[in-house]
Parts: structure tokens; C-alpha cells; sequence
């Protein structure tokens, strides 16, 4: 508490100047602050961003993947940069789900964080699992949803990624549904890389994802040049940032429109890819995002989440909006 | 800077560059950035950003801090030492006086420091001689005796021999062409050196190769080794993941820990040196959640 | 001829003093001098271009996508800058394939350029025609072979993209194929927006493709946050330009590595997607590409395929390779 | 230039910055483009790159050539005048002397002359009547009696008001706020203009909405408009049909044509006004190859 204490003191925090209501409730009836999220894996689990603004606030704290083990991820290197992006290969290092709820999350309760823990897994199994343990955390009260990233290579199928198949998509989400509670909403994060992603999409719904997230990275490529072969030890690895942002726009419009069509029952969608300011997450809004997640933006400028939300804030005061949710999907019939 | 950079020992700032000037094969570039001034020390980097909104290039650029002056004419100044060899690296050199750059830090862990007055050799490779002047400095205001090695390819890519004769007990100049001091690797008189001053540690900052050397050469002559290393990095900030390095902790396990947070500072007797190959390091089969056998 | 001839006298034309040979048989024993290439849609059918640099330097000139009728393409704005990179929706305005035949393919020979024609439809027998009328062209001489499009919504299927389904894809490239004399290869353009590219790849090359080129724009969608809609008028588009250069990448380096290891059979691929120099020529290359098309770069700088023919030399000389072909697919096995 | 730029009447060339000044709203910049402004004639433009190769802008932008000078002290130069509404026009004024862009241009159709002395009125709203003041010193070079009408929305966005007086017979402004001239639009003084001076041709260049007016204005009263649009350009020398809009030809029939190589000077009353809403332009029913109903 002393440090919540302090921190009133540092300059008054982004949510109380701002001048258009920017709460929201994804479902379960927590209502948050605003719609601003940092990305899964691009923030850590909190404690090294809060050096550069406070963590609470944020609508809530997306945390880096977290599978059932401690994970050593990829060798390197793991990363290439991008024109107006950059390639990562990580592998899902992490502490395991247990050093997780030791650790992490009563850490980001303690700040006052709300929190949206991601789960990924290699069979449908370790991902219940996943959650399961993460229900049984003493810090679980902090907690206002899980992320179910699915975009991991699933080893029952030669490695093919669960997000590509309708199939394995739904079944990792009907079994994570199983094991939390009703008010905790659940989120599938889906994957670009398929040739329908309303498809999909239509499948976690049906499954019992009370949200989508969208989008992940994009499978992509590097070649050293210098060496002539694949710069990232992982030979592929995720395109993210800026350069992809209308793919991002796109998904988002094309999964929000089969909602207005009657295709996909309707679901927040919270949207990320690409968004460094306040301009590009009003974009992914009007296309039909009811959050926004900063993810690689935040290597660029570690307090972009908070900036973001100052900037979306201003642009709907500008545009006349009394209230960040009527600005959701307004772009669709225009 | 805001309380909150105060205490979390970091800060972000957009600084003026006062000064820019080439040095042999390199740029010493003085920055206006009296919050990273205040907080840095030896052997901390900042993070710079490349170009302005505008930028196609995301990412930051890490360099090791060369010097700080913490108040002064123009505010606190942070100097930097910088060798062009991509697009974001060119892009710094380039700019002029008065120019911005944002720049977030200081970053990472520091050298430690002796606690007793003992003897101390440095050993800088190319550029990475930058950030030992600094650290010349307060080891010798400990009492410590200091020598210091400076290597590199050529004369042009030594940085710094004028001030390192001014900062320290004795000088040595390696160069692999010969074109100044002996020729050879700094690894070369590092026994003679470490022997005659009976020095208790080497502080190394250069490529990965040399500080294997250096790591290996300490340990044979009863120093310990502390390296600065440089590994790709995404964020600097400890977020990303992508500046791993396998490093045994103290419980003696191998862990792909960040080199921008942990590091990149590491006692040289911790690093998987025997995972390194070329720019690639793998992960070490005995490391803590390294991938099983038909695993993921 | 005379133009040729005035042409001589400008400083020396590209590929005379390359220092690496340059040269690539692309199939039909049509020899070219270099791998170089405009885009299809990225440089009209060449007088503009011609302006610039002289279109016979290049190894191929690819031209707009031309289908069966003349087209007036989609209502405007047709385009919208993205970070590092473009969307675009001209809704393949054309001439059609008569004024085709009759102006554009007789100039671009009178010029000496090497002509791959790209082909669309918005049936298979649309295709099927286009081919057989450029069959019958007094200039067919100059056609070194034919680029299919088949990115192009299929009226026969929900206006479903051909590239999309390799049932669809499989039969305009058959009947594309039969039009068509054995020594003029057929090349099909694949769309990366997939959920698996070598799918389409091999209903391709079974079908009868002699090549494929890759990668067609990725769907996008940007809005525009000040009139809060869609930004181009028809709604989404293609993102090309270097943002998606690890998407090309990818793509060529897993079709390439299919064929490696005989999933498809071994045919050319022309590598296209984000090219901005002779570097990224290179990282196509490597990753299997036998011939390079610069496409929205030339919007940068509209001699940029000259440019990159040279960069892309002087980088295979440095690195020790006496002809480009020692250099495709190089990456792949290091 | 090469003898293809010469012969193609189109160049590309990295020009230095000489000069850039702010006038009113928008700024006024001096390039060193001898390739250029040898060729280039009044109403056509140049395409300028955004940014160095770490830029994310792939994009030229567009400007009207205001004015050129074939040779003098620095060579011959190119004048352009910038309105900062976007990321590419600020880093355009944001570029100070001796700063190089590269400049692709003459581009597009030039404004065409009559072959007898007759009077014009040249009409320019807001920066539109940069490429103006030129082309009325090329008409009265050829006899003609030339009034110029200036309007904008307030003072501060009417560029050349005292060149105008010094270049032209006539000089009316307007300005919608009353801040300068008369209250009002450009179109209101012009049947009194055109009767008086019994013009034949009235040039424009400005935003669609008044280029549509004056055609209008001008065909009630007997002269042709020639008037110089804007639309949005993604290469601006022809090659990738971003730029189109609906104009009927000598046939009759109406084209989407390209307005970067057809155009950007068309005949006011070729247009299809009735195609544009907004920023947007519908394809009219009866354009060559318009998409047929349940068609593509
Ligand atoms: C802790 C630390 C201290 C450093 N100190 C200095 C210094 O004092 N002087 C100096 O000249 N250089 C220093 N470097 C190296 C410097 O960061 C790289 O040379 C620079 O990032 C290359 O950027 P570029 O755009 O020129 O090259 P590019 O190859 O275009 O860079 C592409 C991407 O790879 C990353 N990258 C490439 N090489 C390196 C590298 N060696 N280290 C980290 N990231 C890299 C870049 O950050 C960028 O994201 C240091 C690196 C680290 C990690
Ligand atoms: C023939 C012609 C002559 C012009 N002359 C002038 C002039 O003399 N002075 C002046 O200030 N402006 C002029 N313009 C408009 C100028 O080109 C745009 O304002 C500029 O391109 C906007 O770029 P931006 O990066 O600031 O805006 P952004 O909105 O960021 O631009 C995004 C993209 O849209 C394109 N774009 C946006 N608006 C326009 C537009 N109006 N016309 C063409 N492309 C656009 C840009 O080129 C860019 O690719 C002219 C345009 C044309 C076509
Ligand atoms: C370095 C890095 C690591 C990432 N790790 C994860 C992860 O663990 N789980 C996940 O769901 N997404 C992960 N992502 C994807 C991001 O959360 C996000 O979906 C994607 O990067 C697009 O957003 P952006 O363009 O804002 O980065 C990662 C992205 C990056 C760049
Ligand atoms: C304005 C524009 C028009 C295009 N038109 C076509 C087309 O008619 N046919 C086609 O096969 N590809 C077309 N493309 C796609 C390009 O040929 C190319 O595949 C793609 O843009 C990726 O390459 P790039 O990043 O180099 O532009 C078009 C691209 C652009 C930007
Ligand atoms: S550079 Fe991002 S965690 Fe170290
Ligand atoms: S701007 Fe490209 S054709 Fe006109």
C-alpha cells in the first residue's frame, strides 16, 4: 500500500483527467477503467513496466503466456527487426504456471492490477490444466479474465497450431470454459494465418469463449543476408507491429460484421496489432474492438499503453463522444 | 524526472545531442539527458530510439554508457561511443548538434565494485573500452590499482588510449594487424599482467569471443571475470525475451536469463560459454525448461 | 529501332557490366538476362516506366492484370498508406485483352522488353479466353511466359478468391495450361492469405503450372478516424510494400522447402513482396526465389528494378557467387 | 539529366533545400532541381519522397510547381508551396536549408495556352494558387489580359496576394470569414470577372468543390475552365491507377482516368462532377467498363 500511497503523488494517473468516460465491461461484470491492455509477451509479467507507470492504470495487465512448466523458450537469436515491425521467436519461456501464481500474480495484485492471465499449452489437456491451477491461486480475485492463446503448436497434430483448426480451437476452449468460474470471461486469441478467420472465430464462440482477441502475429521470415541462412534460431518466428496493423483492422471488421450478420453470436472483441497511438487504437475501435492491447509499440516507448490511452481519449473528446463503448464498431454501416 | 523515475532508478527522456565528434572508426556523442545522468552507473546502457514518428525502425538501440556528467552547463550529460554498422546506428551518427534523441535509461546492472582496495585490470575490446574509463575512475577513488588492456582489429577501432594512460596505472595496446601496440589478441599479455598485479578481478566489456578468453585467462590465474556482453535486445527494458543468454545461478542450474535486466554485466565463470556459436546461442540441454527429447 | 538505338548512347544499360551472371531460365527455354521484374500492377505496361529506364533492361516487364472486357476498376479513394508499406483496391481497371493484344503487348515489343502478361477472371473460362486471344496476338513473340492471378473473386463461388481454394485454383490453371503452346510456362500467383500455402502450391503445379509466383497483398483494411469509415471506397485491400517482406519470405521458404522435400514437384518461383533493395532481393532469393518483382517500391522510386538488379549483383559478387543461380534457395539446409 | 530524362521530359533528382520560409499557413520552399525546372511548365507537379531509407512513409507527395528558375547562383531551382496537413507534408517543412529530397517531376499535363491574346481569369483557392502567378506571366507574355481571384478560408491561407498584384491586370480576394478581401467564395465575384473582361478561359486550381464551381460559373458565362485537381496519388507517374477519376473524352464516353499523367489540368466541363461526395468518386453507370448490376 505505501507504494500506491506515493504514487499518488507522481503525476495525477492517466484515467482521472480523462475527459470522456472510458469504462467498459468485457462480461463478467468487471467494469474497467478503460479499454487499455498491454499485449501478451510484450510486457512481461508487470513488474518492469511499472518502473515506467503504474500498472493499475491500465483497464488491465496482460501477462506473457504461461504454460504448465517452467519453459526456457527458444535459443537465439530470437528476434529480427522489421520495416515498421519485427519478428520474434521466444518459444514461450516462462516460469510455469506454479512460479506463476506464487509469484507473479499476487505481485500485480498487490499494485492493484487487474489482471488477464494468458494460457497456452501443447495438448488441449495442459491448457485446462493451466487453468485449473490458475482458479486455485490465492490471487485469483485479481484476476478479470484469461486470454487463451492459441496460437501454439499443438503436438497431438504434428505441430500444427491449434489456431488453425476449428476443431482444436474449440476444443482447447470448451475445456478451459470447464474449469473457471462462470464471471471470469474467457478469451480466445486468434491467429491471422488462416483462410477464414470468421471461421474460427465462430468455433470458440460456439465453444463457449465469451470474447476474442485479434490478432496474434503473422507467420514470417528473415534471412541474414551476411550469413545466407534464417537469422532467427527458430528459422520462422511472429511478425508484429506497426506494418501489420491492417491486417489487425481487417480481421476485426470482418469477425465484428458475421456478428451484425447474425453469423457469430456477439462477443467483445478486444483488438491488438500494431497500435502505437492513439490514432491506430481508434481505428481498431471503429472496426470493432471493445479493448485495445499495445504490445511490440511498448519496446519502442515502454509507457506507450498509457500515452495510447490519453491520445484515444483526447481524438473521442474531439469527435464528440461522451463514452469511449459508443465508439465500438461505428465504423460498420457508415 | 518524476518520483516514480527516482525511485525506480530509470528514466525516458528526449535528449539534445551538445556534442558530436569522430573518433577513429567512431562517433562520441555527448547527449543533454540529466535524468539517466543522475542515476547511471559504470557499466549501465541506454536505449536509444531511431528516427521520429515517421520511422520504420521500431526498436531501440543499446549503448553502453561512456561517461556522465551530472550537472553542468547544459544539465546533466550522458556520452556515448558508437560504431555505424546498420541502418539505426547510422541514423545516430548522423545526427547534428542540437538534434533530439529519446533516450530511455540507465539500464541494466552496473560492474560491482571490490569492496577492498585490489588490484583490477580492464580489458575493452573496440568500442566496448567505453565504459572503463568511468569505471577506472571509481575503482581508483576506492584505492584500487588499475591497469587496463585495449584491443581491437586495427588502430582506428581502438577507442579511448589517450584517456586510459590518464586513468589508470599502466596501459597495454593490443591490435591483430599490429598497426599500434603489440600485436595479438588483449588476451595475450592478460596472464602477465594479472600475475604482476595480483589482481583479484578483470572487468571486460567487447565481443563475445574475447570475453570467453578473458573469462578462461581470469580463471586460470585465479581473478574473477566480470563481462559486459551484448546480445541482440528488442526492448532493453526486460520485457521482450529477446536478449537471452544461458547463465548458471547461484543454485548452480543454467537459465536463459535477459542480459538487459540480469545482465549485461555476468560473472564470466556463469556463462554457458560451450552454448555459443557464431551470433547463435542454443539452449543448453540441462537448462531449466529446456526442451525434452521429441518435446516441444 | 531507333529508340533502341538512342538508347545506347545513355550511360550503359544495367546488365553489361554486371559482375556476376545474372542470367535465369525460367522454363520454355527462354534464357533471361536477369531475374528482374516489375510487379504486376505496379507498373502499368510500360511507356510510363520507359520514361525512367529502358523496360528491355529488365529480365521480364510483368504487366497489370488484364481480364476479358474493359474494366473502369472501383470507385475512389483507391489507396491508403500503411506503416512501411500500402493498401490498394483498383478493382483491376483495364483495357481488356483485345486493346491489350492490339497496343500495349505490340509497344512493349517494339521496345525489346520480355513480356510475362498477367491474366485474371472472374471465371475459369474467363481465363481460359484471356490466354487464348494472347495466344493469338501478332506480338506473342515477346511473351516469355504468363503470370495467372488467380486472386480474383470467383462469381461462380460467393465471389470467393480462387487463390483460396485449390480445388478452384487447380482448374483455371488447367485450362489456362491447355491454351497455351508447352514452351510458354504458366506461372500461378498465389495469395498468402492461407492457412496453408503449399496446399495451393501443389493443386498448382499438379494442375499443370510451370512456376509460381509469390506472394499476391495480404487483406487489409484501414479507417479513416476522421470521418470514422472505411478509408477506401471498396472497403478493404491489398497490403504490399516492405512491411510484408517476412511474409514473402516465409511463403517461398516453405513452398520452396516442400519441393526439397518432394511434397510438390521442383518448379521456379518467382519471388515478390516487399522489395526495396538489392538486401531484400537477396532474402527472397535465398529463401528460393529464381526471379525477384519489385512492386510497390517503384511508387518510391520508379527505377527501382534497375536499382535492385544492380544491388543485387554487386551483393552476390561480395559474397563470392560467380552466377545468381548458385545463389536461389541457398538458405535453405544451412 | 540523361538524354532519356530529356527525351522522357521527366527526371529524378536528390534536391538540396536552398531556402524555406513561412507564409501565412503554409511554407514556402526553394529546391535545387536543374533537371526539373528545365523542363517543367506551369500547372505541372513534382512528386517529393518522404524521409530517409529508415522511413515508414513509402509515398511521394504531391505539389504544384509554383515557380522555376532554369539557372542562377545554385543552379536552376524549383519553388514549391506546402500546407502541413499530414506525416509527410511536416517532415517536408520541417526540412532546413542544405537538407536534401528527393524529387521526381515535371509530372502531369501543363495548363494549356490559348494561341490568341484573348483574356483569362486565373482563380486559386488556398495554396491552389501557387502554380498561378507563373502561368499569368506566361499569358500576358502572349498578349492576354489576366485577373486573378484568390480565396481561402480565412488571411492566414491565402498565399500570394501582393505577387498577385504585381503579376496580374486584376486582383480580387475573398476569404469565407471576411478575414481578408471580400466575405464569400471565389465563385461569387466571377460573372462579374468573366463578363468584364469577356474572358474566355478561366484557369483554377484549388479544392474539387470549387474547381467544380467555377466550371460551372465559367460555362454560364461563356468560357472554358481548365482546371488543375488533386487527388490522392500513391506513385504519381501513371503505373498504379490509385489517382483516377471519372472524365468523359472526346468520344463522350466517360473513363476513370488517371489525373497524375491525363491530368492533373483537365477541362471543367470533361469532369464528372456528379460522381464526387466527399473525398469519395463513384464509378458513374455509364463508364467505359463500369461494374454491370450482380457483375464484379
Ligand atoms: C548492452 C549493450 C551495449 C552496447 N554498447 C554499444 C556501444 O557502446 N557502442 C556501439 O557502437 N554499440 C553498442 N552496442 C551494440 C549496438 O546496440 C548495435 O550495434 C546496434 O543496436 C545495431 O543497430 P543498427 O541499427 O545499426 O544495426 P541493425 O543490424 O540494423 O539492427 C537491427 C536490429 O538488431 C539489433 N541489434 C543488432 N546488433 C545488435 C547488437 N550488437 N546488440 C544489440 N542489438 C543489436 C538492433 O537493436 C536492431 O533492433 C551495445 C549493445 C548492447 C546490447
Ligand atoms: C497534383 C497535386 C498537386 C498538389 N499540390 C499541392 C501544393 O502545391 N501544396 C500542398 O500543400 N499540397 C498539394 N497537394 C496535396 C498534397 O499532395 C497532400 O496534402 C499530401 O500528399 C498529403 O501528405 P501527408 O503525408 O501530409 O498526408 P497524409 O494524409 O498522411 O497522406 C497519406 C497518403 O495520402 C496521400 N494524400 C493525402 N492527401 C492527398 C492529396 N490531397 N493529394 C494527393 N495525395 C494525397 C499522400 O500522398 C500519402 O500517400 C497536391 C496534390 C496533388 C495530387
Ligand atoms: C516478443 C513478443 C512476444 C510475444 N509473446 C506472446 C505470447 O506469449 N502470447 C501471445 O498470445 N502473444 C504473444 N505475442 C503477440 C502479441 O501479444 C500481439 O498479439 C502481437 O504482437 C500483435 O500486436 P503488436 O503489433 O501490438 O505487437 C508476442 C509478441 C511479441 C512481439
Ligand atoms: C496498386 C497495386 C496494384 C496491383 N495490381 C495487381 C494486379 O493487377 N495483379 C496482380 O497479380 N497483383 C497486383 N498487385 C500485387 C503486386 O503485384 C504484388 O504481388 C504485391 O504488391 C506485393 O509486392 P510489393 O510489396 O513489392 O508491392 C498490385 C499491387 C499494388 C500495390
Ligand atoms: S531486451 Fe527485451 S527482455 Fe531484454
Ligand atoms: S498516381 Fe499512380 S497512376 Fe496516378
Amino acid at each position: 500500500m505505501s507504494e500506491l500511497t506515493e504514487l499518488s503523488q507522481d503525476a495525477p494517473s492517466g484515467s482521472d483527467e480523462l475527459a470522456v468516460d472510458m469504462s467498459v465491461d468485457l462480461g463478467g461484470g468487471h467494469r474497467l477503467p478503460n479499454p487499455l491492455m498491454t499485449a501478451s509477451g510484450c510486457a512481461a509479467n508487470g513488474k518492469e513496466l511499472h518502473r515506467f507507470f503504474d500498472v493499475a492504470d491500465l483497464g488491465a495487465f496482460v501477462t506473457k503466456s504461461v504454460m504448465a512448466d517452467p519453459r526456457s523458450g527458444r535459443g537465439t537469436p530470437r528476434m529480427a527487426e522489421t520495416p515498421s515491425g519485427m519478428l520474434n521467436s521466444i518459444g514461450l519461456q516462462g516460469p510455469g504456471i506454479d512460479a506463476f501464481v506464487e509469484e507473479d500474480l499476487p505481485w500485480l495484485q498487490s499494485v492493484g492490477a487487474r489482471v488477464l492471465p494468458s494460457i497456452a499449452g501443447s495438448s488441449s489437456t495442459e491448457y485446462a490444466h493451466v487453468a485449473a491451477r490458475l482458479r486455485a491461486s490465492r490471487a485469483f480475485e485479481s484476476v478479470v479474465g484469461v486470454e487463451v492463446n492459441i496460437s501454439c503448436p499443438n503436438v497431438a497434430n504434428r505441430g500444427l497450431v491449434f489456431a488453425c483448426d476449428p476443431l482444436a480451437s474449440a476444443k482447447v476452449i470448451a475445456l478451459v470454459r470447464e474449469q473457471l468460474p462462470r464471471h471470469i470471461p474467457v478469451f480466445a486469441k486468434l491467429s491471422p494465418d488462416v483462410t477464414d478467420i470468421t471461421a474460427i472465430a465462430a468455433a470458440c464462440v460456439k465453444a463457449g469463449a465469451d470474447g476474442l482477441t485479434m490478432i496474434n502475429t503473422l507467420l514470417g521470415m528473415v534471412i541474414d543476408t551476411d550469413r545466407l541462412r534464417p537469422q532467427l534460431g527458430g528459422v520462422t518466428g511472429g511478425l508484429s507491429g506497426p506494418g501489420i496493423r491492417p491486417v489487425a483492422v481487417r480481421a476485426i471488421w470482418q469477425v465484428r460484421q458475421a456478428m451484425f450478420e447474425g453469423r457469430i453470436p456477439t462477443v467483445p472483441i478486444i483488438g491488438v496489432g500494431g497500435v502505437r497511438t492513439g490514432r491506430d487504437a481508434l481505428e481498431l475501435v471503429a472496426a470493432g474492438a471493445s479493448a485495445i492491447q499495445v504490445g511490440t509499440v511498448v519496446f519502442n516507448d515502454p509507457s506507450a499503453p498509457v500515452r495510447v490511452l490519453r491520445e484515444l481519449s483526447d481524438l473521442l473528446a474531439d469527435r464528440g463522444f461522451e463514452r469511449f463503448t459508443d465508439a465500438v464498431a461505428v465504423a460498420h454501416g457508415r | 524526472m518524476t518520483e516514480r523515475a527516482m525511485r525506480a532508478r530509470v528514466t525516458q527522456e528526449v535528449a539534445e545531442v551538445i556534442a558530436t565528434r569522430r573518433v577513429g572508426a567512431y562517433q562520441h556523442i555527448t547527449l543533454v539527458a540529466p535524468g539517466v545522468a543522475e542515476l547511471a552507473r559504470p557499466g549501465q546502457f541506454v536505449a536509444l530510439a531511431v528516427g521520429d514518428d515517421t520511422s520504420g525502425n521500431l526498436l531501440r538501440r543499446s549503448f553502453s554508457i561512456h561517461k556522465v556528467s551530472p550537472s553542468g552547463t547544459y544539465g546533466g550529460t550522458v556520452e556515448i561511443v558508437v560504431s555505424a554498422v546498420g541502418a539505426g546506428t547510422r541514423w545516430i551518427v548522423e545526427r547534428a548538434p542540437h538534434d533530439t534523441i529519446d533516450v530511455v535509461g540507465p539500464l541494466g546492472k552496473a560492474f560491482p565494485l571490490p569492496t577492498e582496495p585490489v588490484a583490477c585490470v580492464l580489458v575493452g575490446g573496440g568500442y566496448g573500452s567505453a565504459p572503463l574509463f568511468w569505471l577506472a575512475g571509481e575503482l581508483r577513488a576506492r584505492g584500487c590499482h588499475v591497469e587496463m588492456v585495449l584491443g581491437a582489429a586495427s588502430e582506428d577501432r581502438l577507442f579511448g588510449v589517450v584517456e586510459a594512460r590518464r586513468s589508470c596505472d599502466g596501459v597495454t595496446v593490443t591490435t591483430d594487424d599490429g598497426s599500434a601496440g603489440q600485436q595479438g589478441w588483449v588476451s595475450d599479455p592478460l596472464p602477465e599482467i594479472i600475475e604482476r598485479t595480483r589482481a583479484s578481478v578483470a572487468y571486460a566489456c567487447g565481443p563475445m569471443g574475447m570475453l570467453e578468453s578473458v573469462t578462461r585467462v581470469a580463471q586460470a590465474h585465479g581473478a574473477v571475470a566480470q563481462v559486459a556482453v551484448e546480445e541482440s535486445m528488442a526492448c532493453g527494458v526486460g520485457v521482450c525475451m529477446t536478449c537471452v543468454m544461458p547463465v548458471v545461478g547461484a543454485d548452480d542450474r543454467t537459465r536463459m536469463v535477459r542480459s538487459c535486466v540480469e545482465g549485461p554485466v555476468f560473472r564470466g565463470d556463469r556463462v554457458r560459454w560451450d552454448a555459443f556459436e557464431g551470433r547463435h546461442a542454443r539452449v543448453p540441454d540441462d537448462c531449466v525448461g529446456a526442451p525434452k527429447v521429441g518435446g516441444h
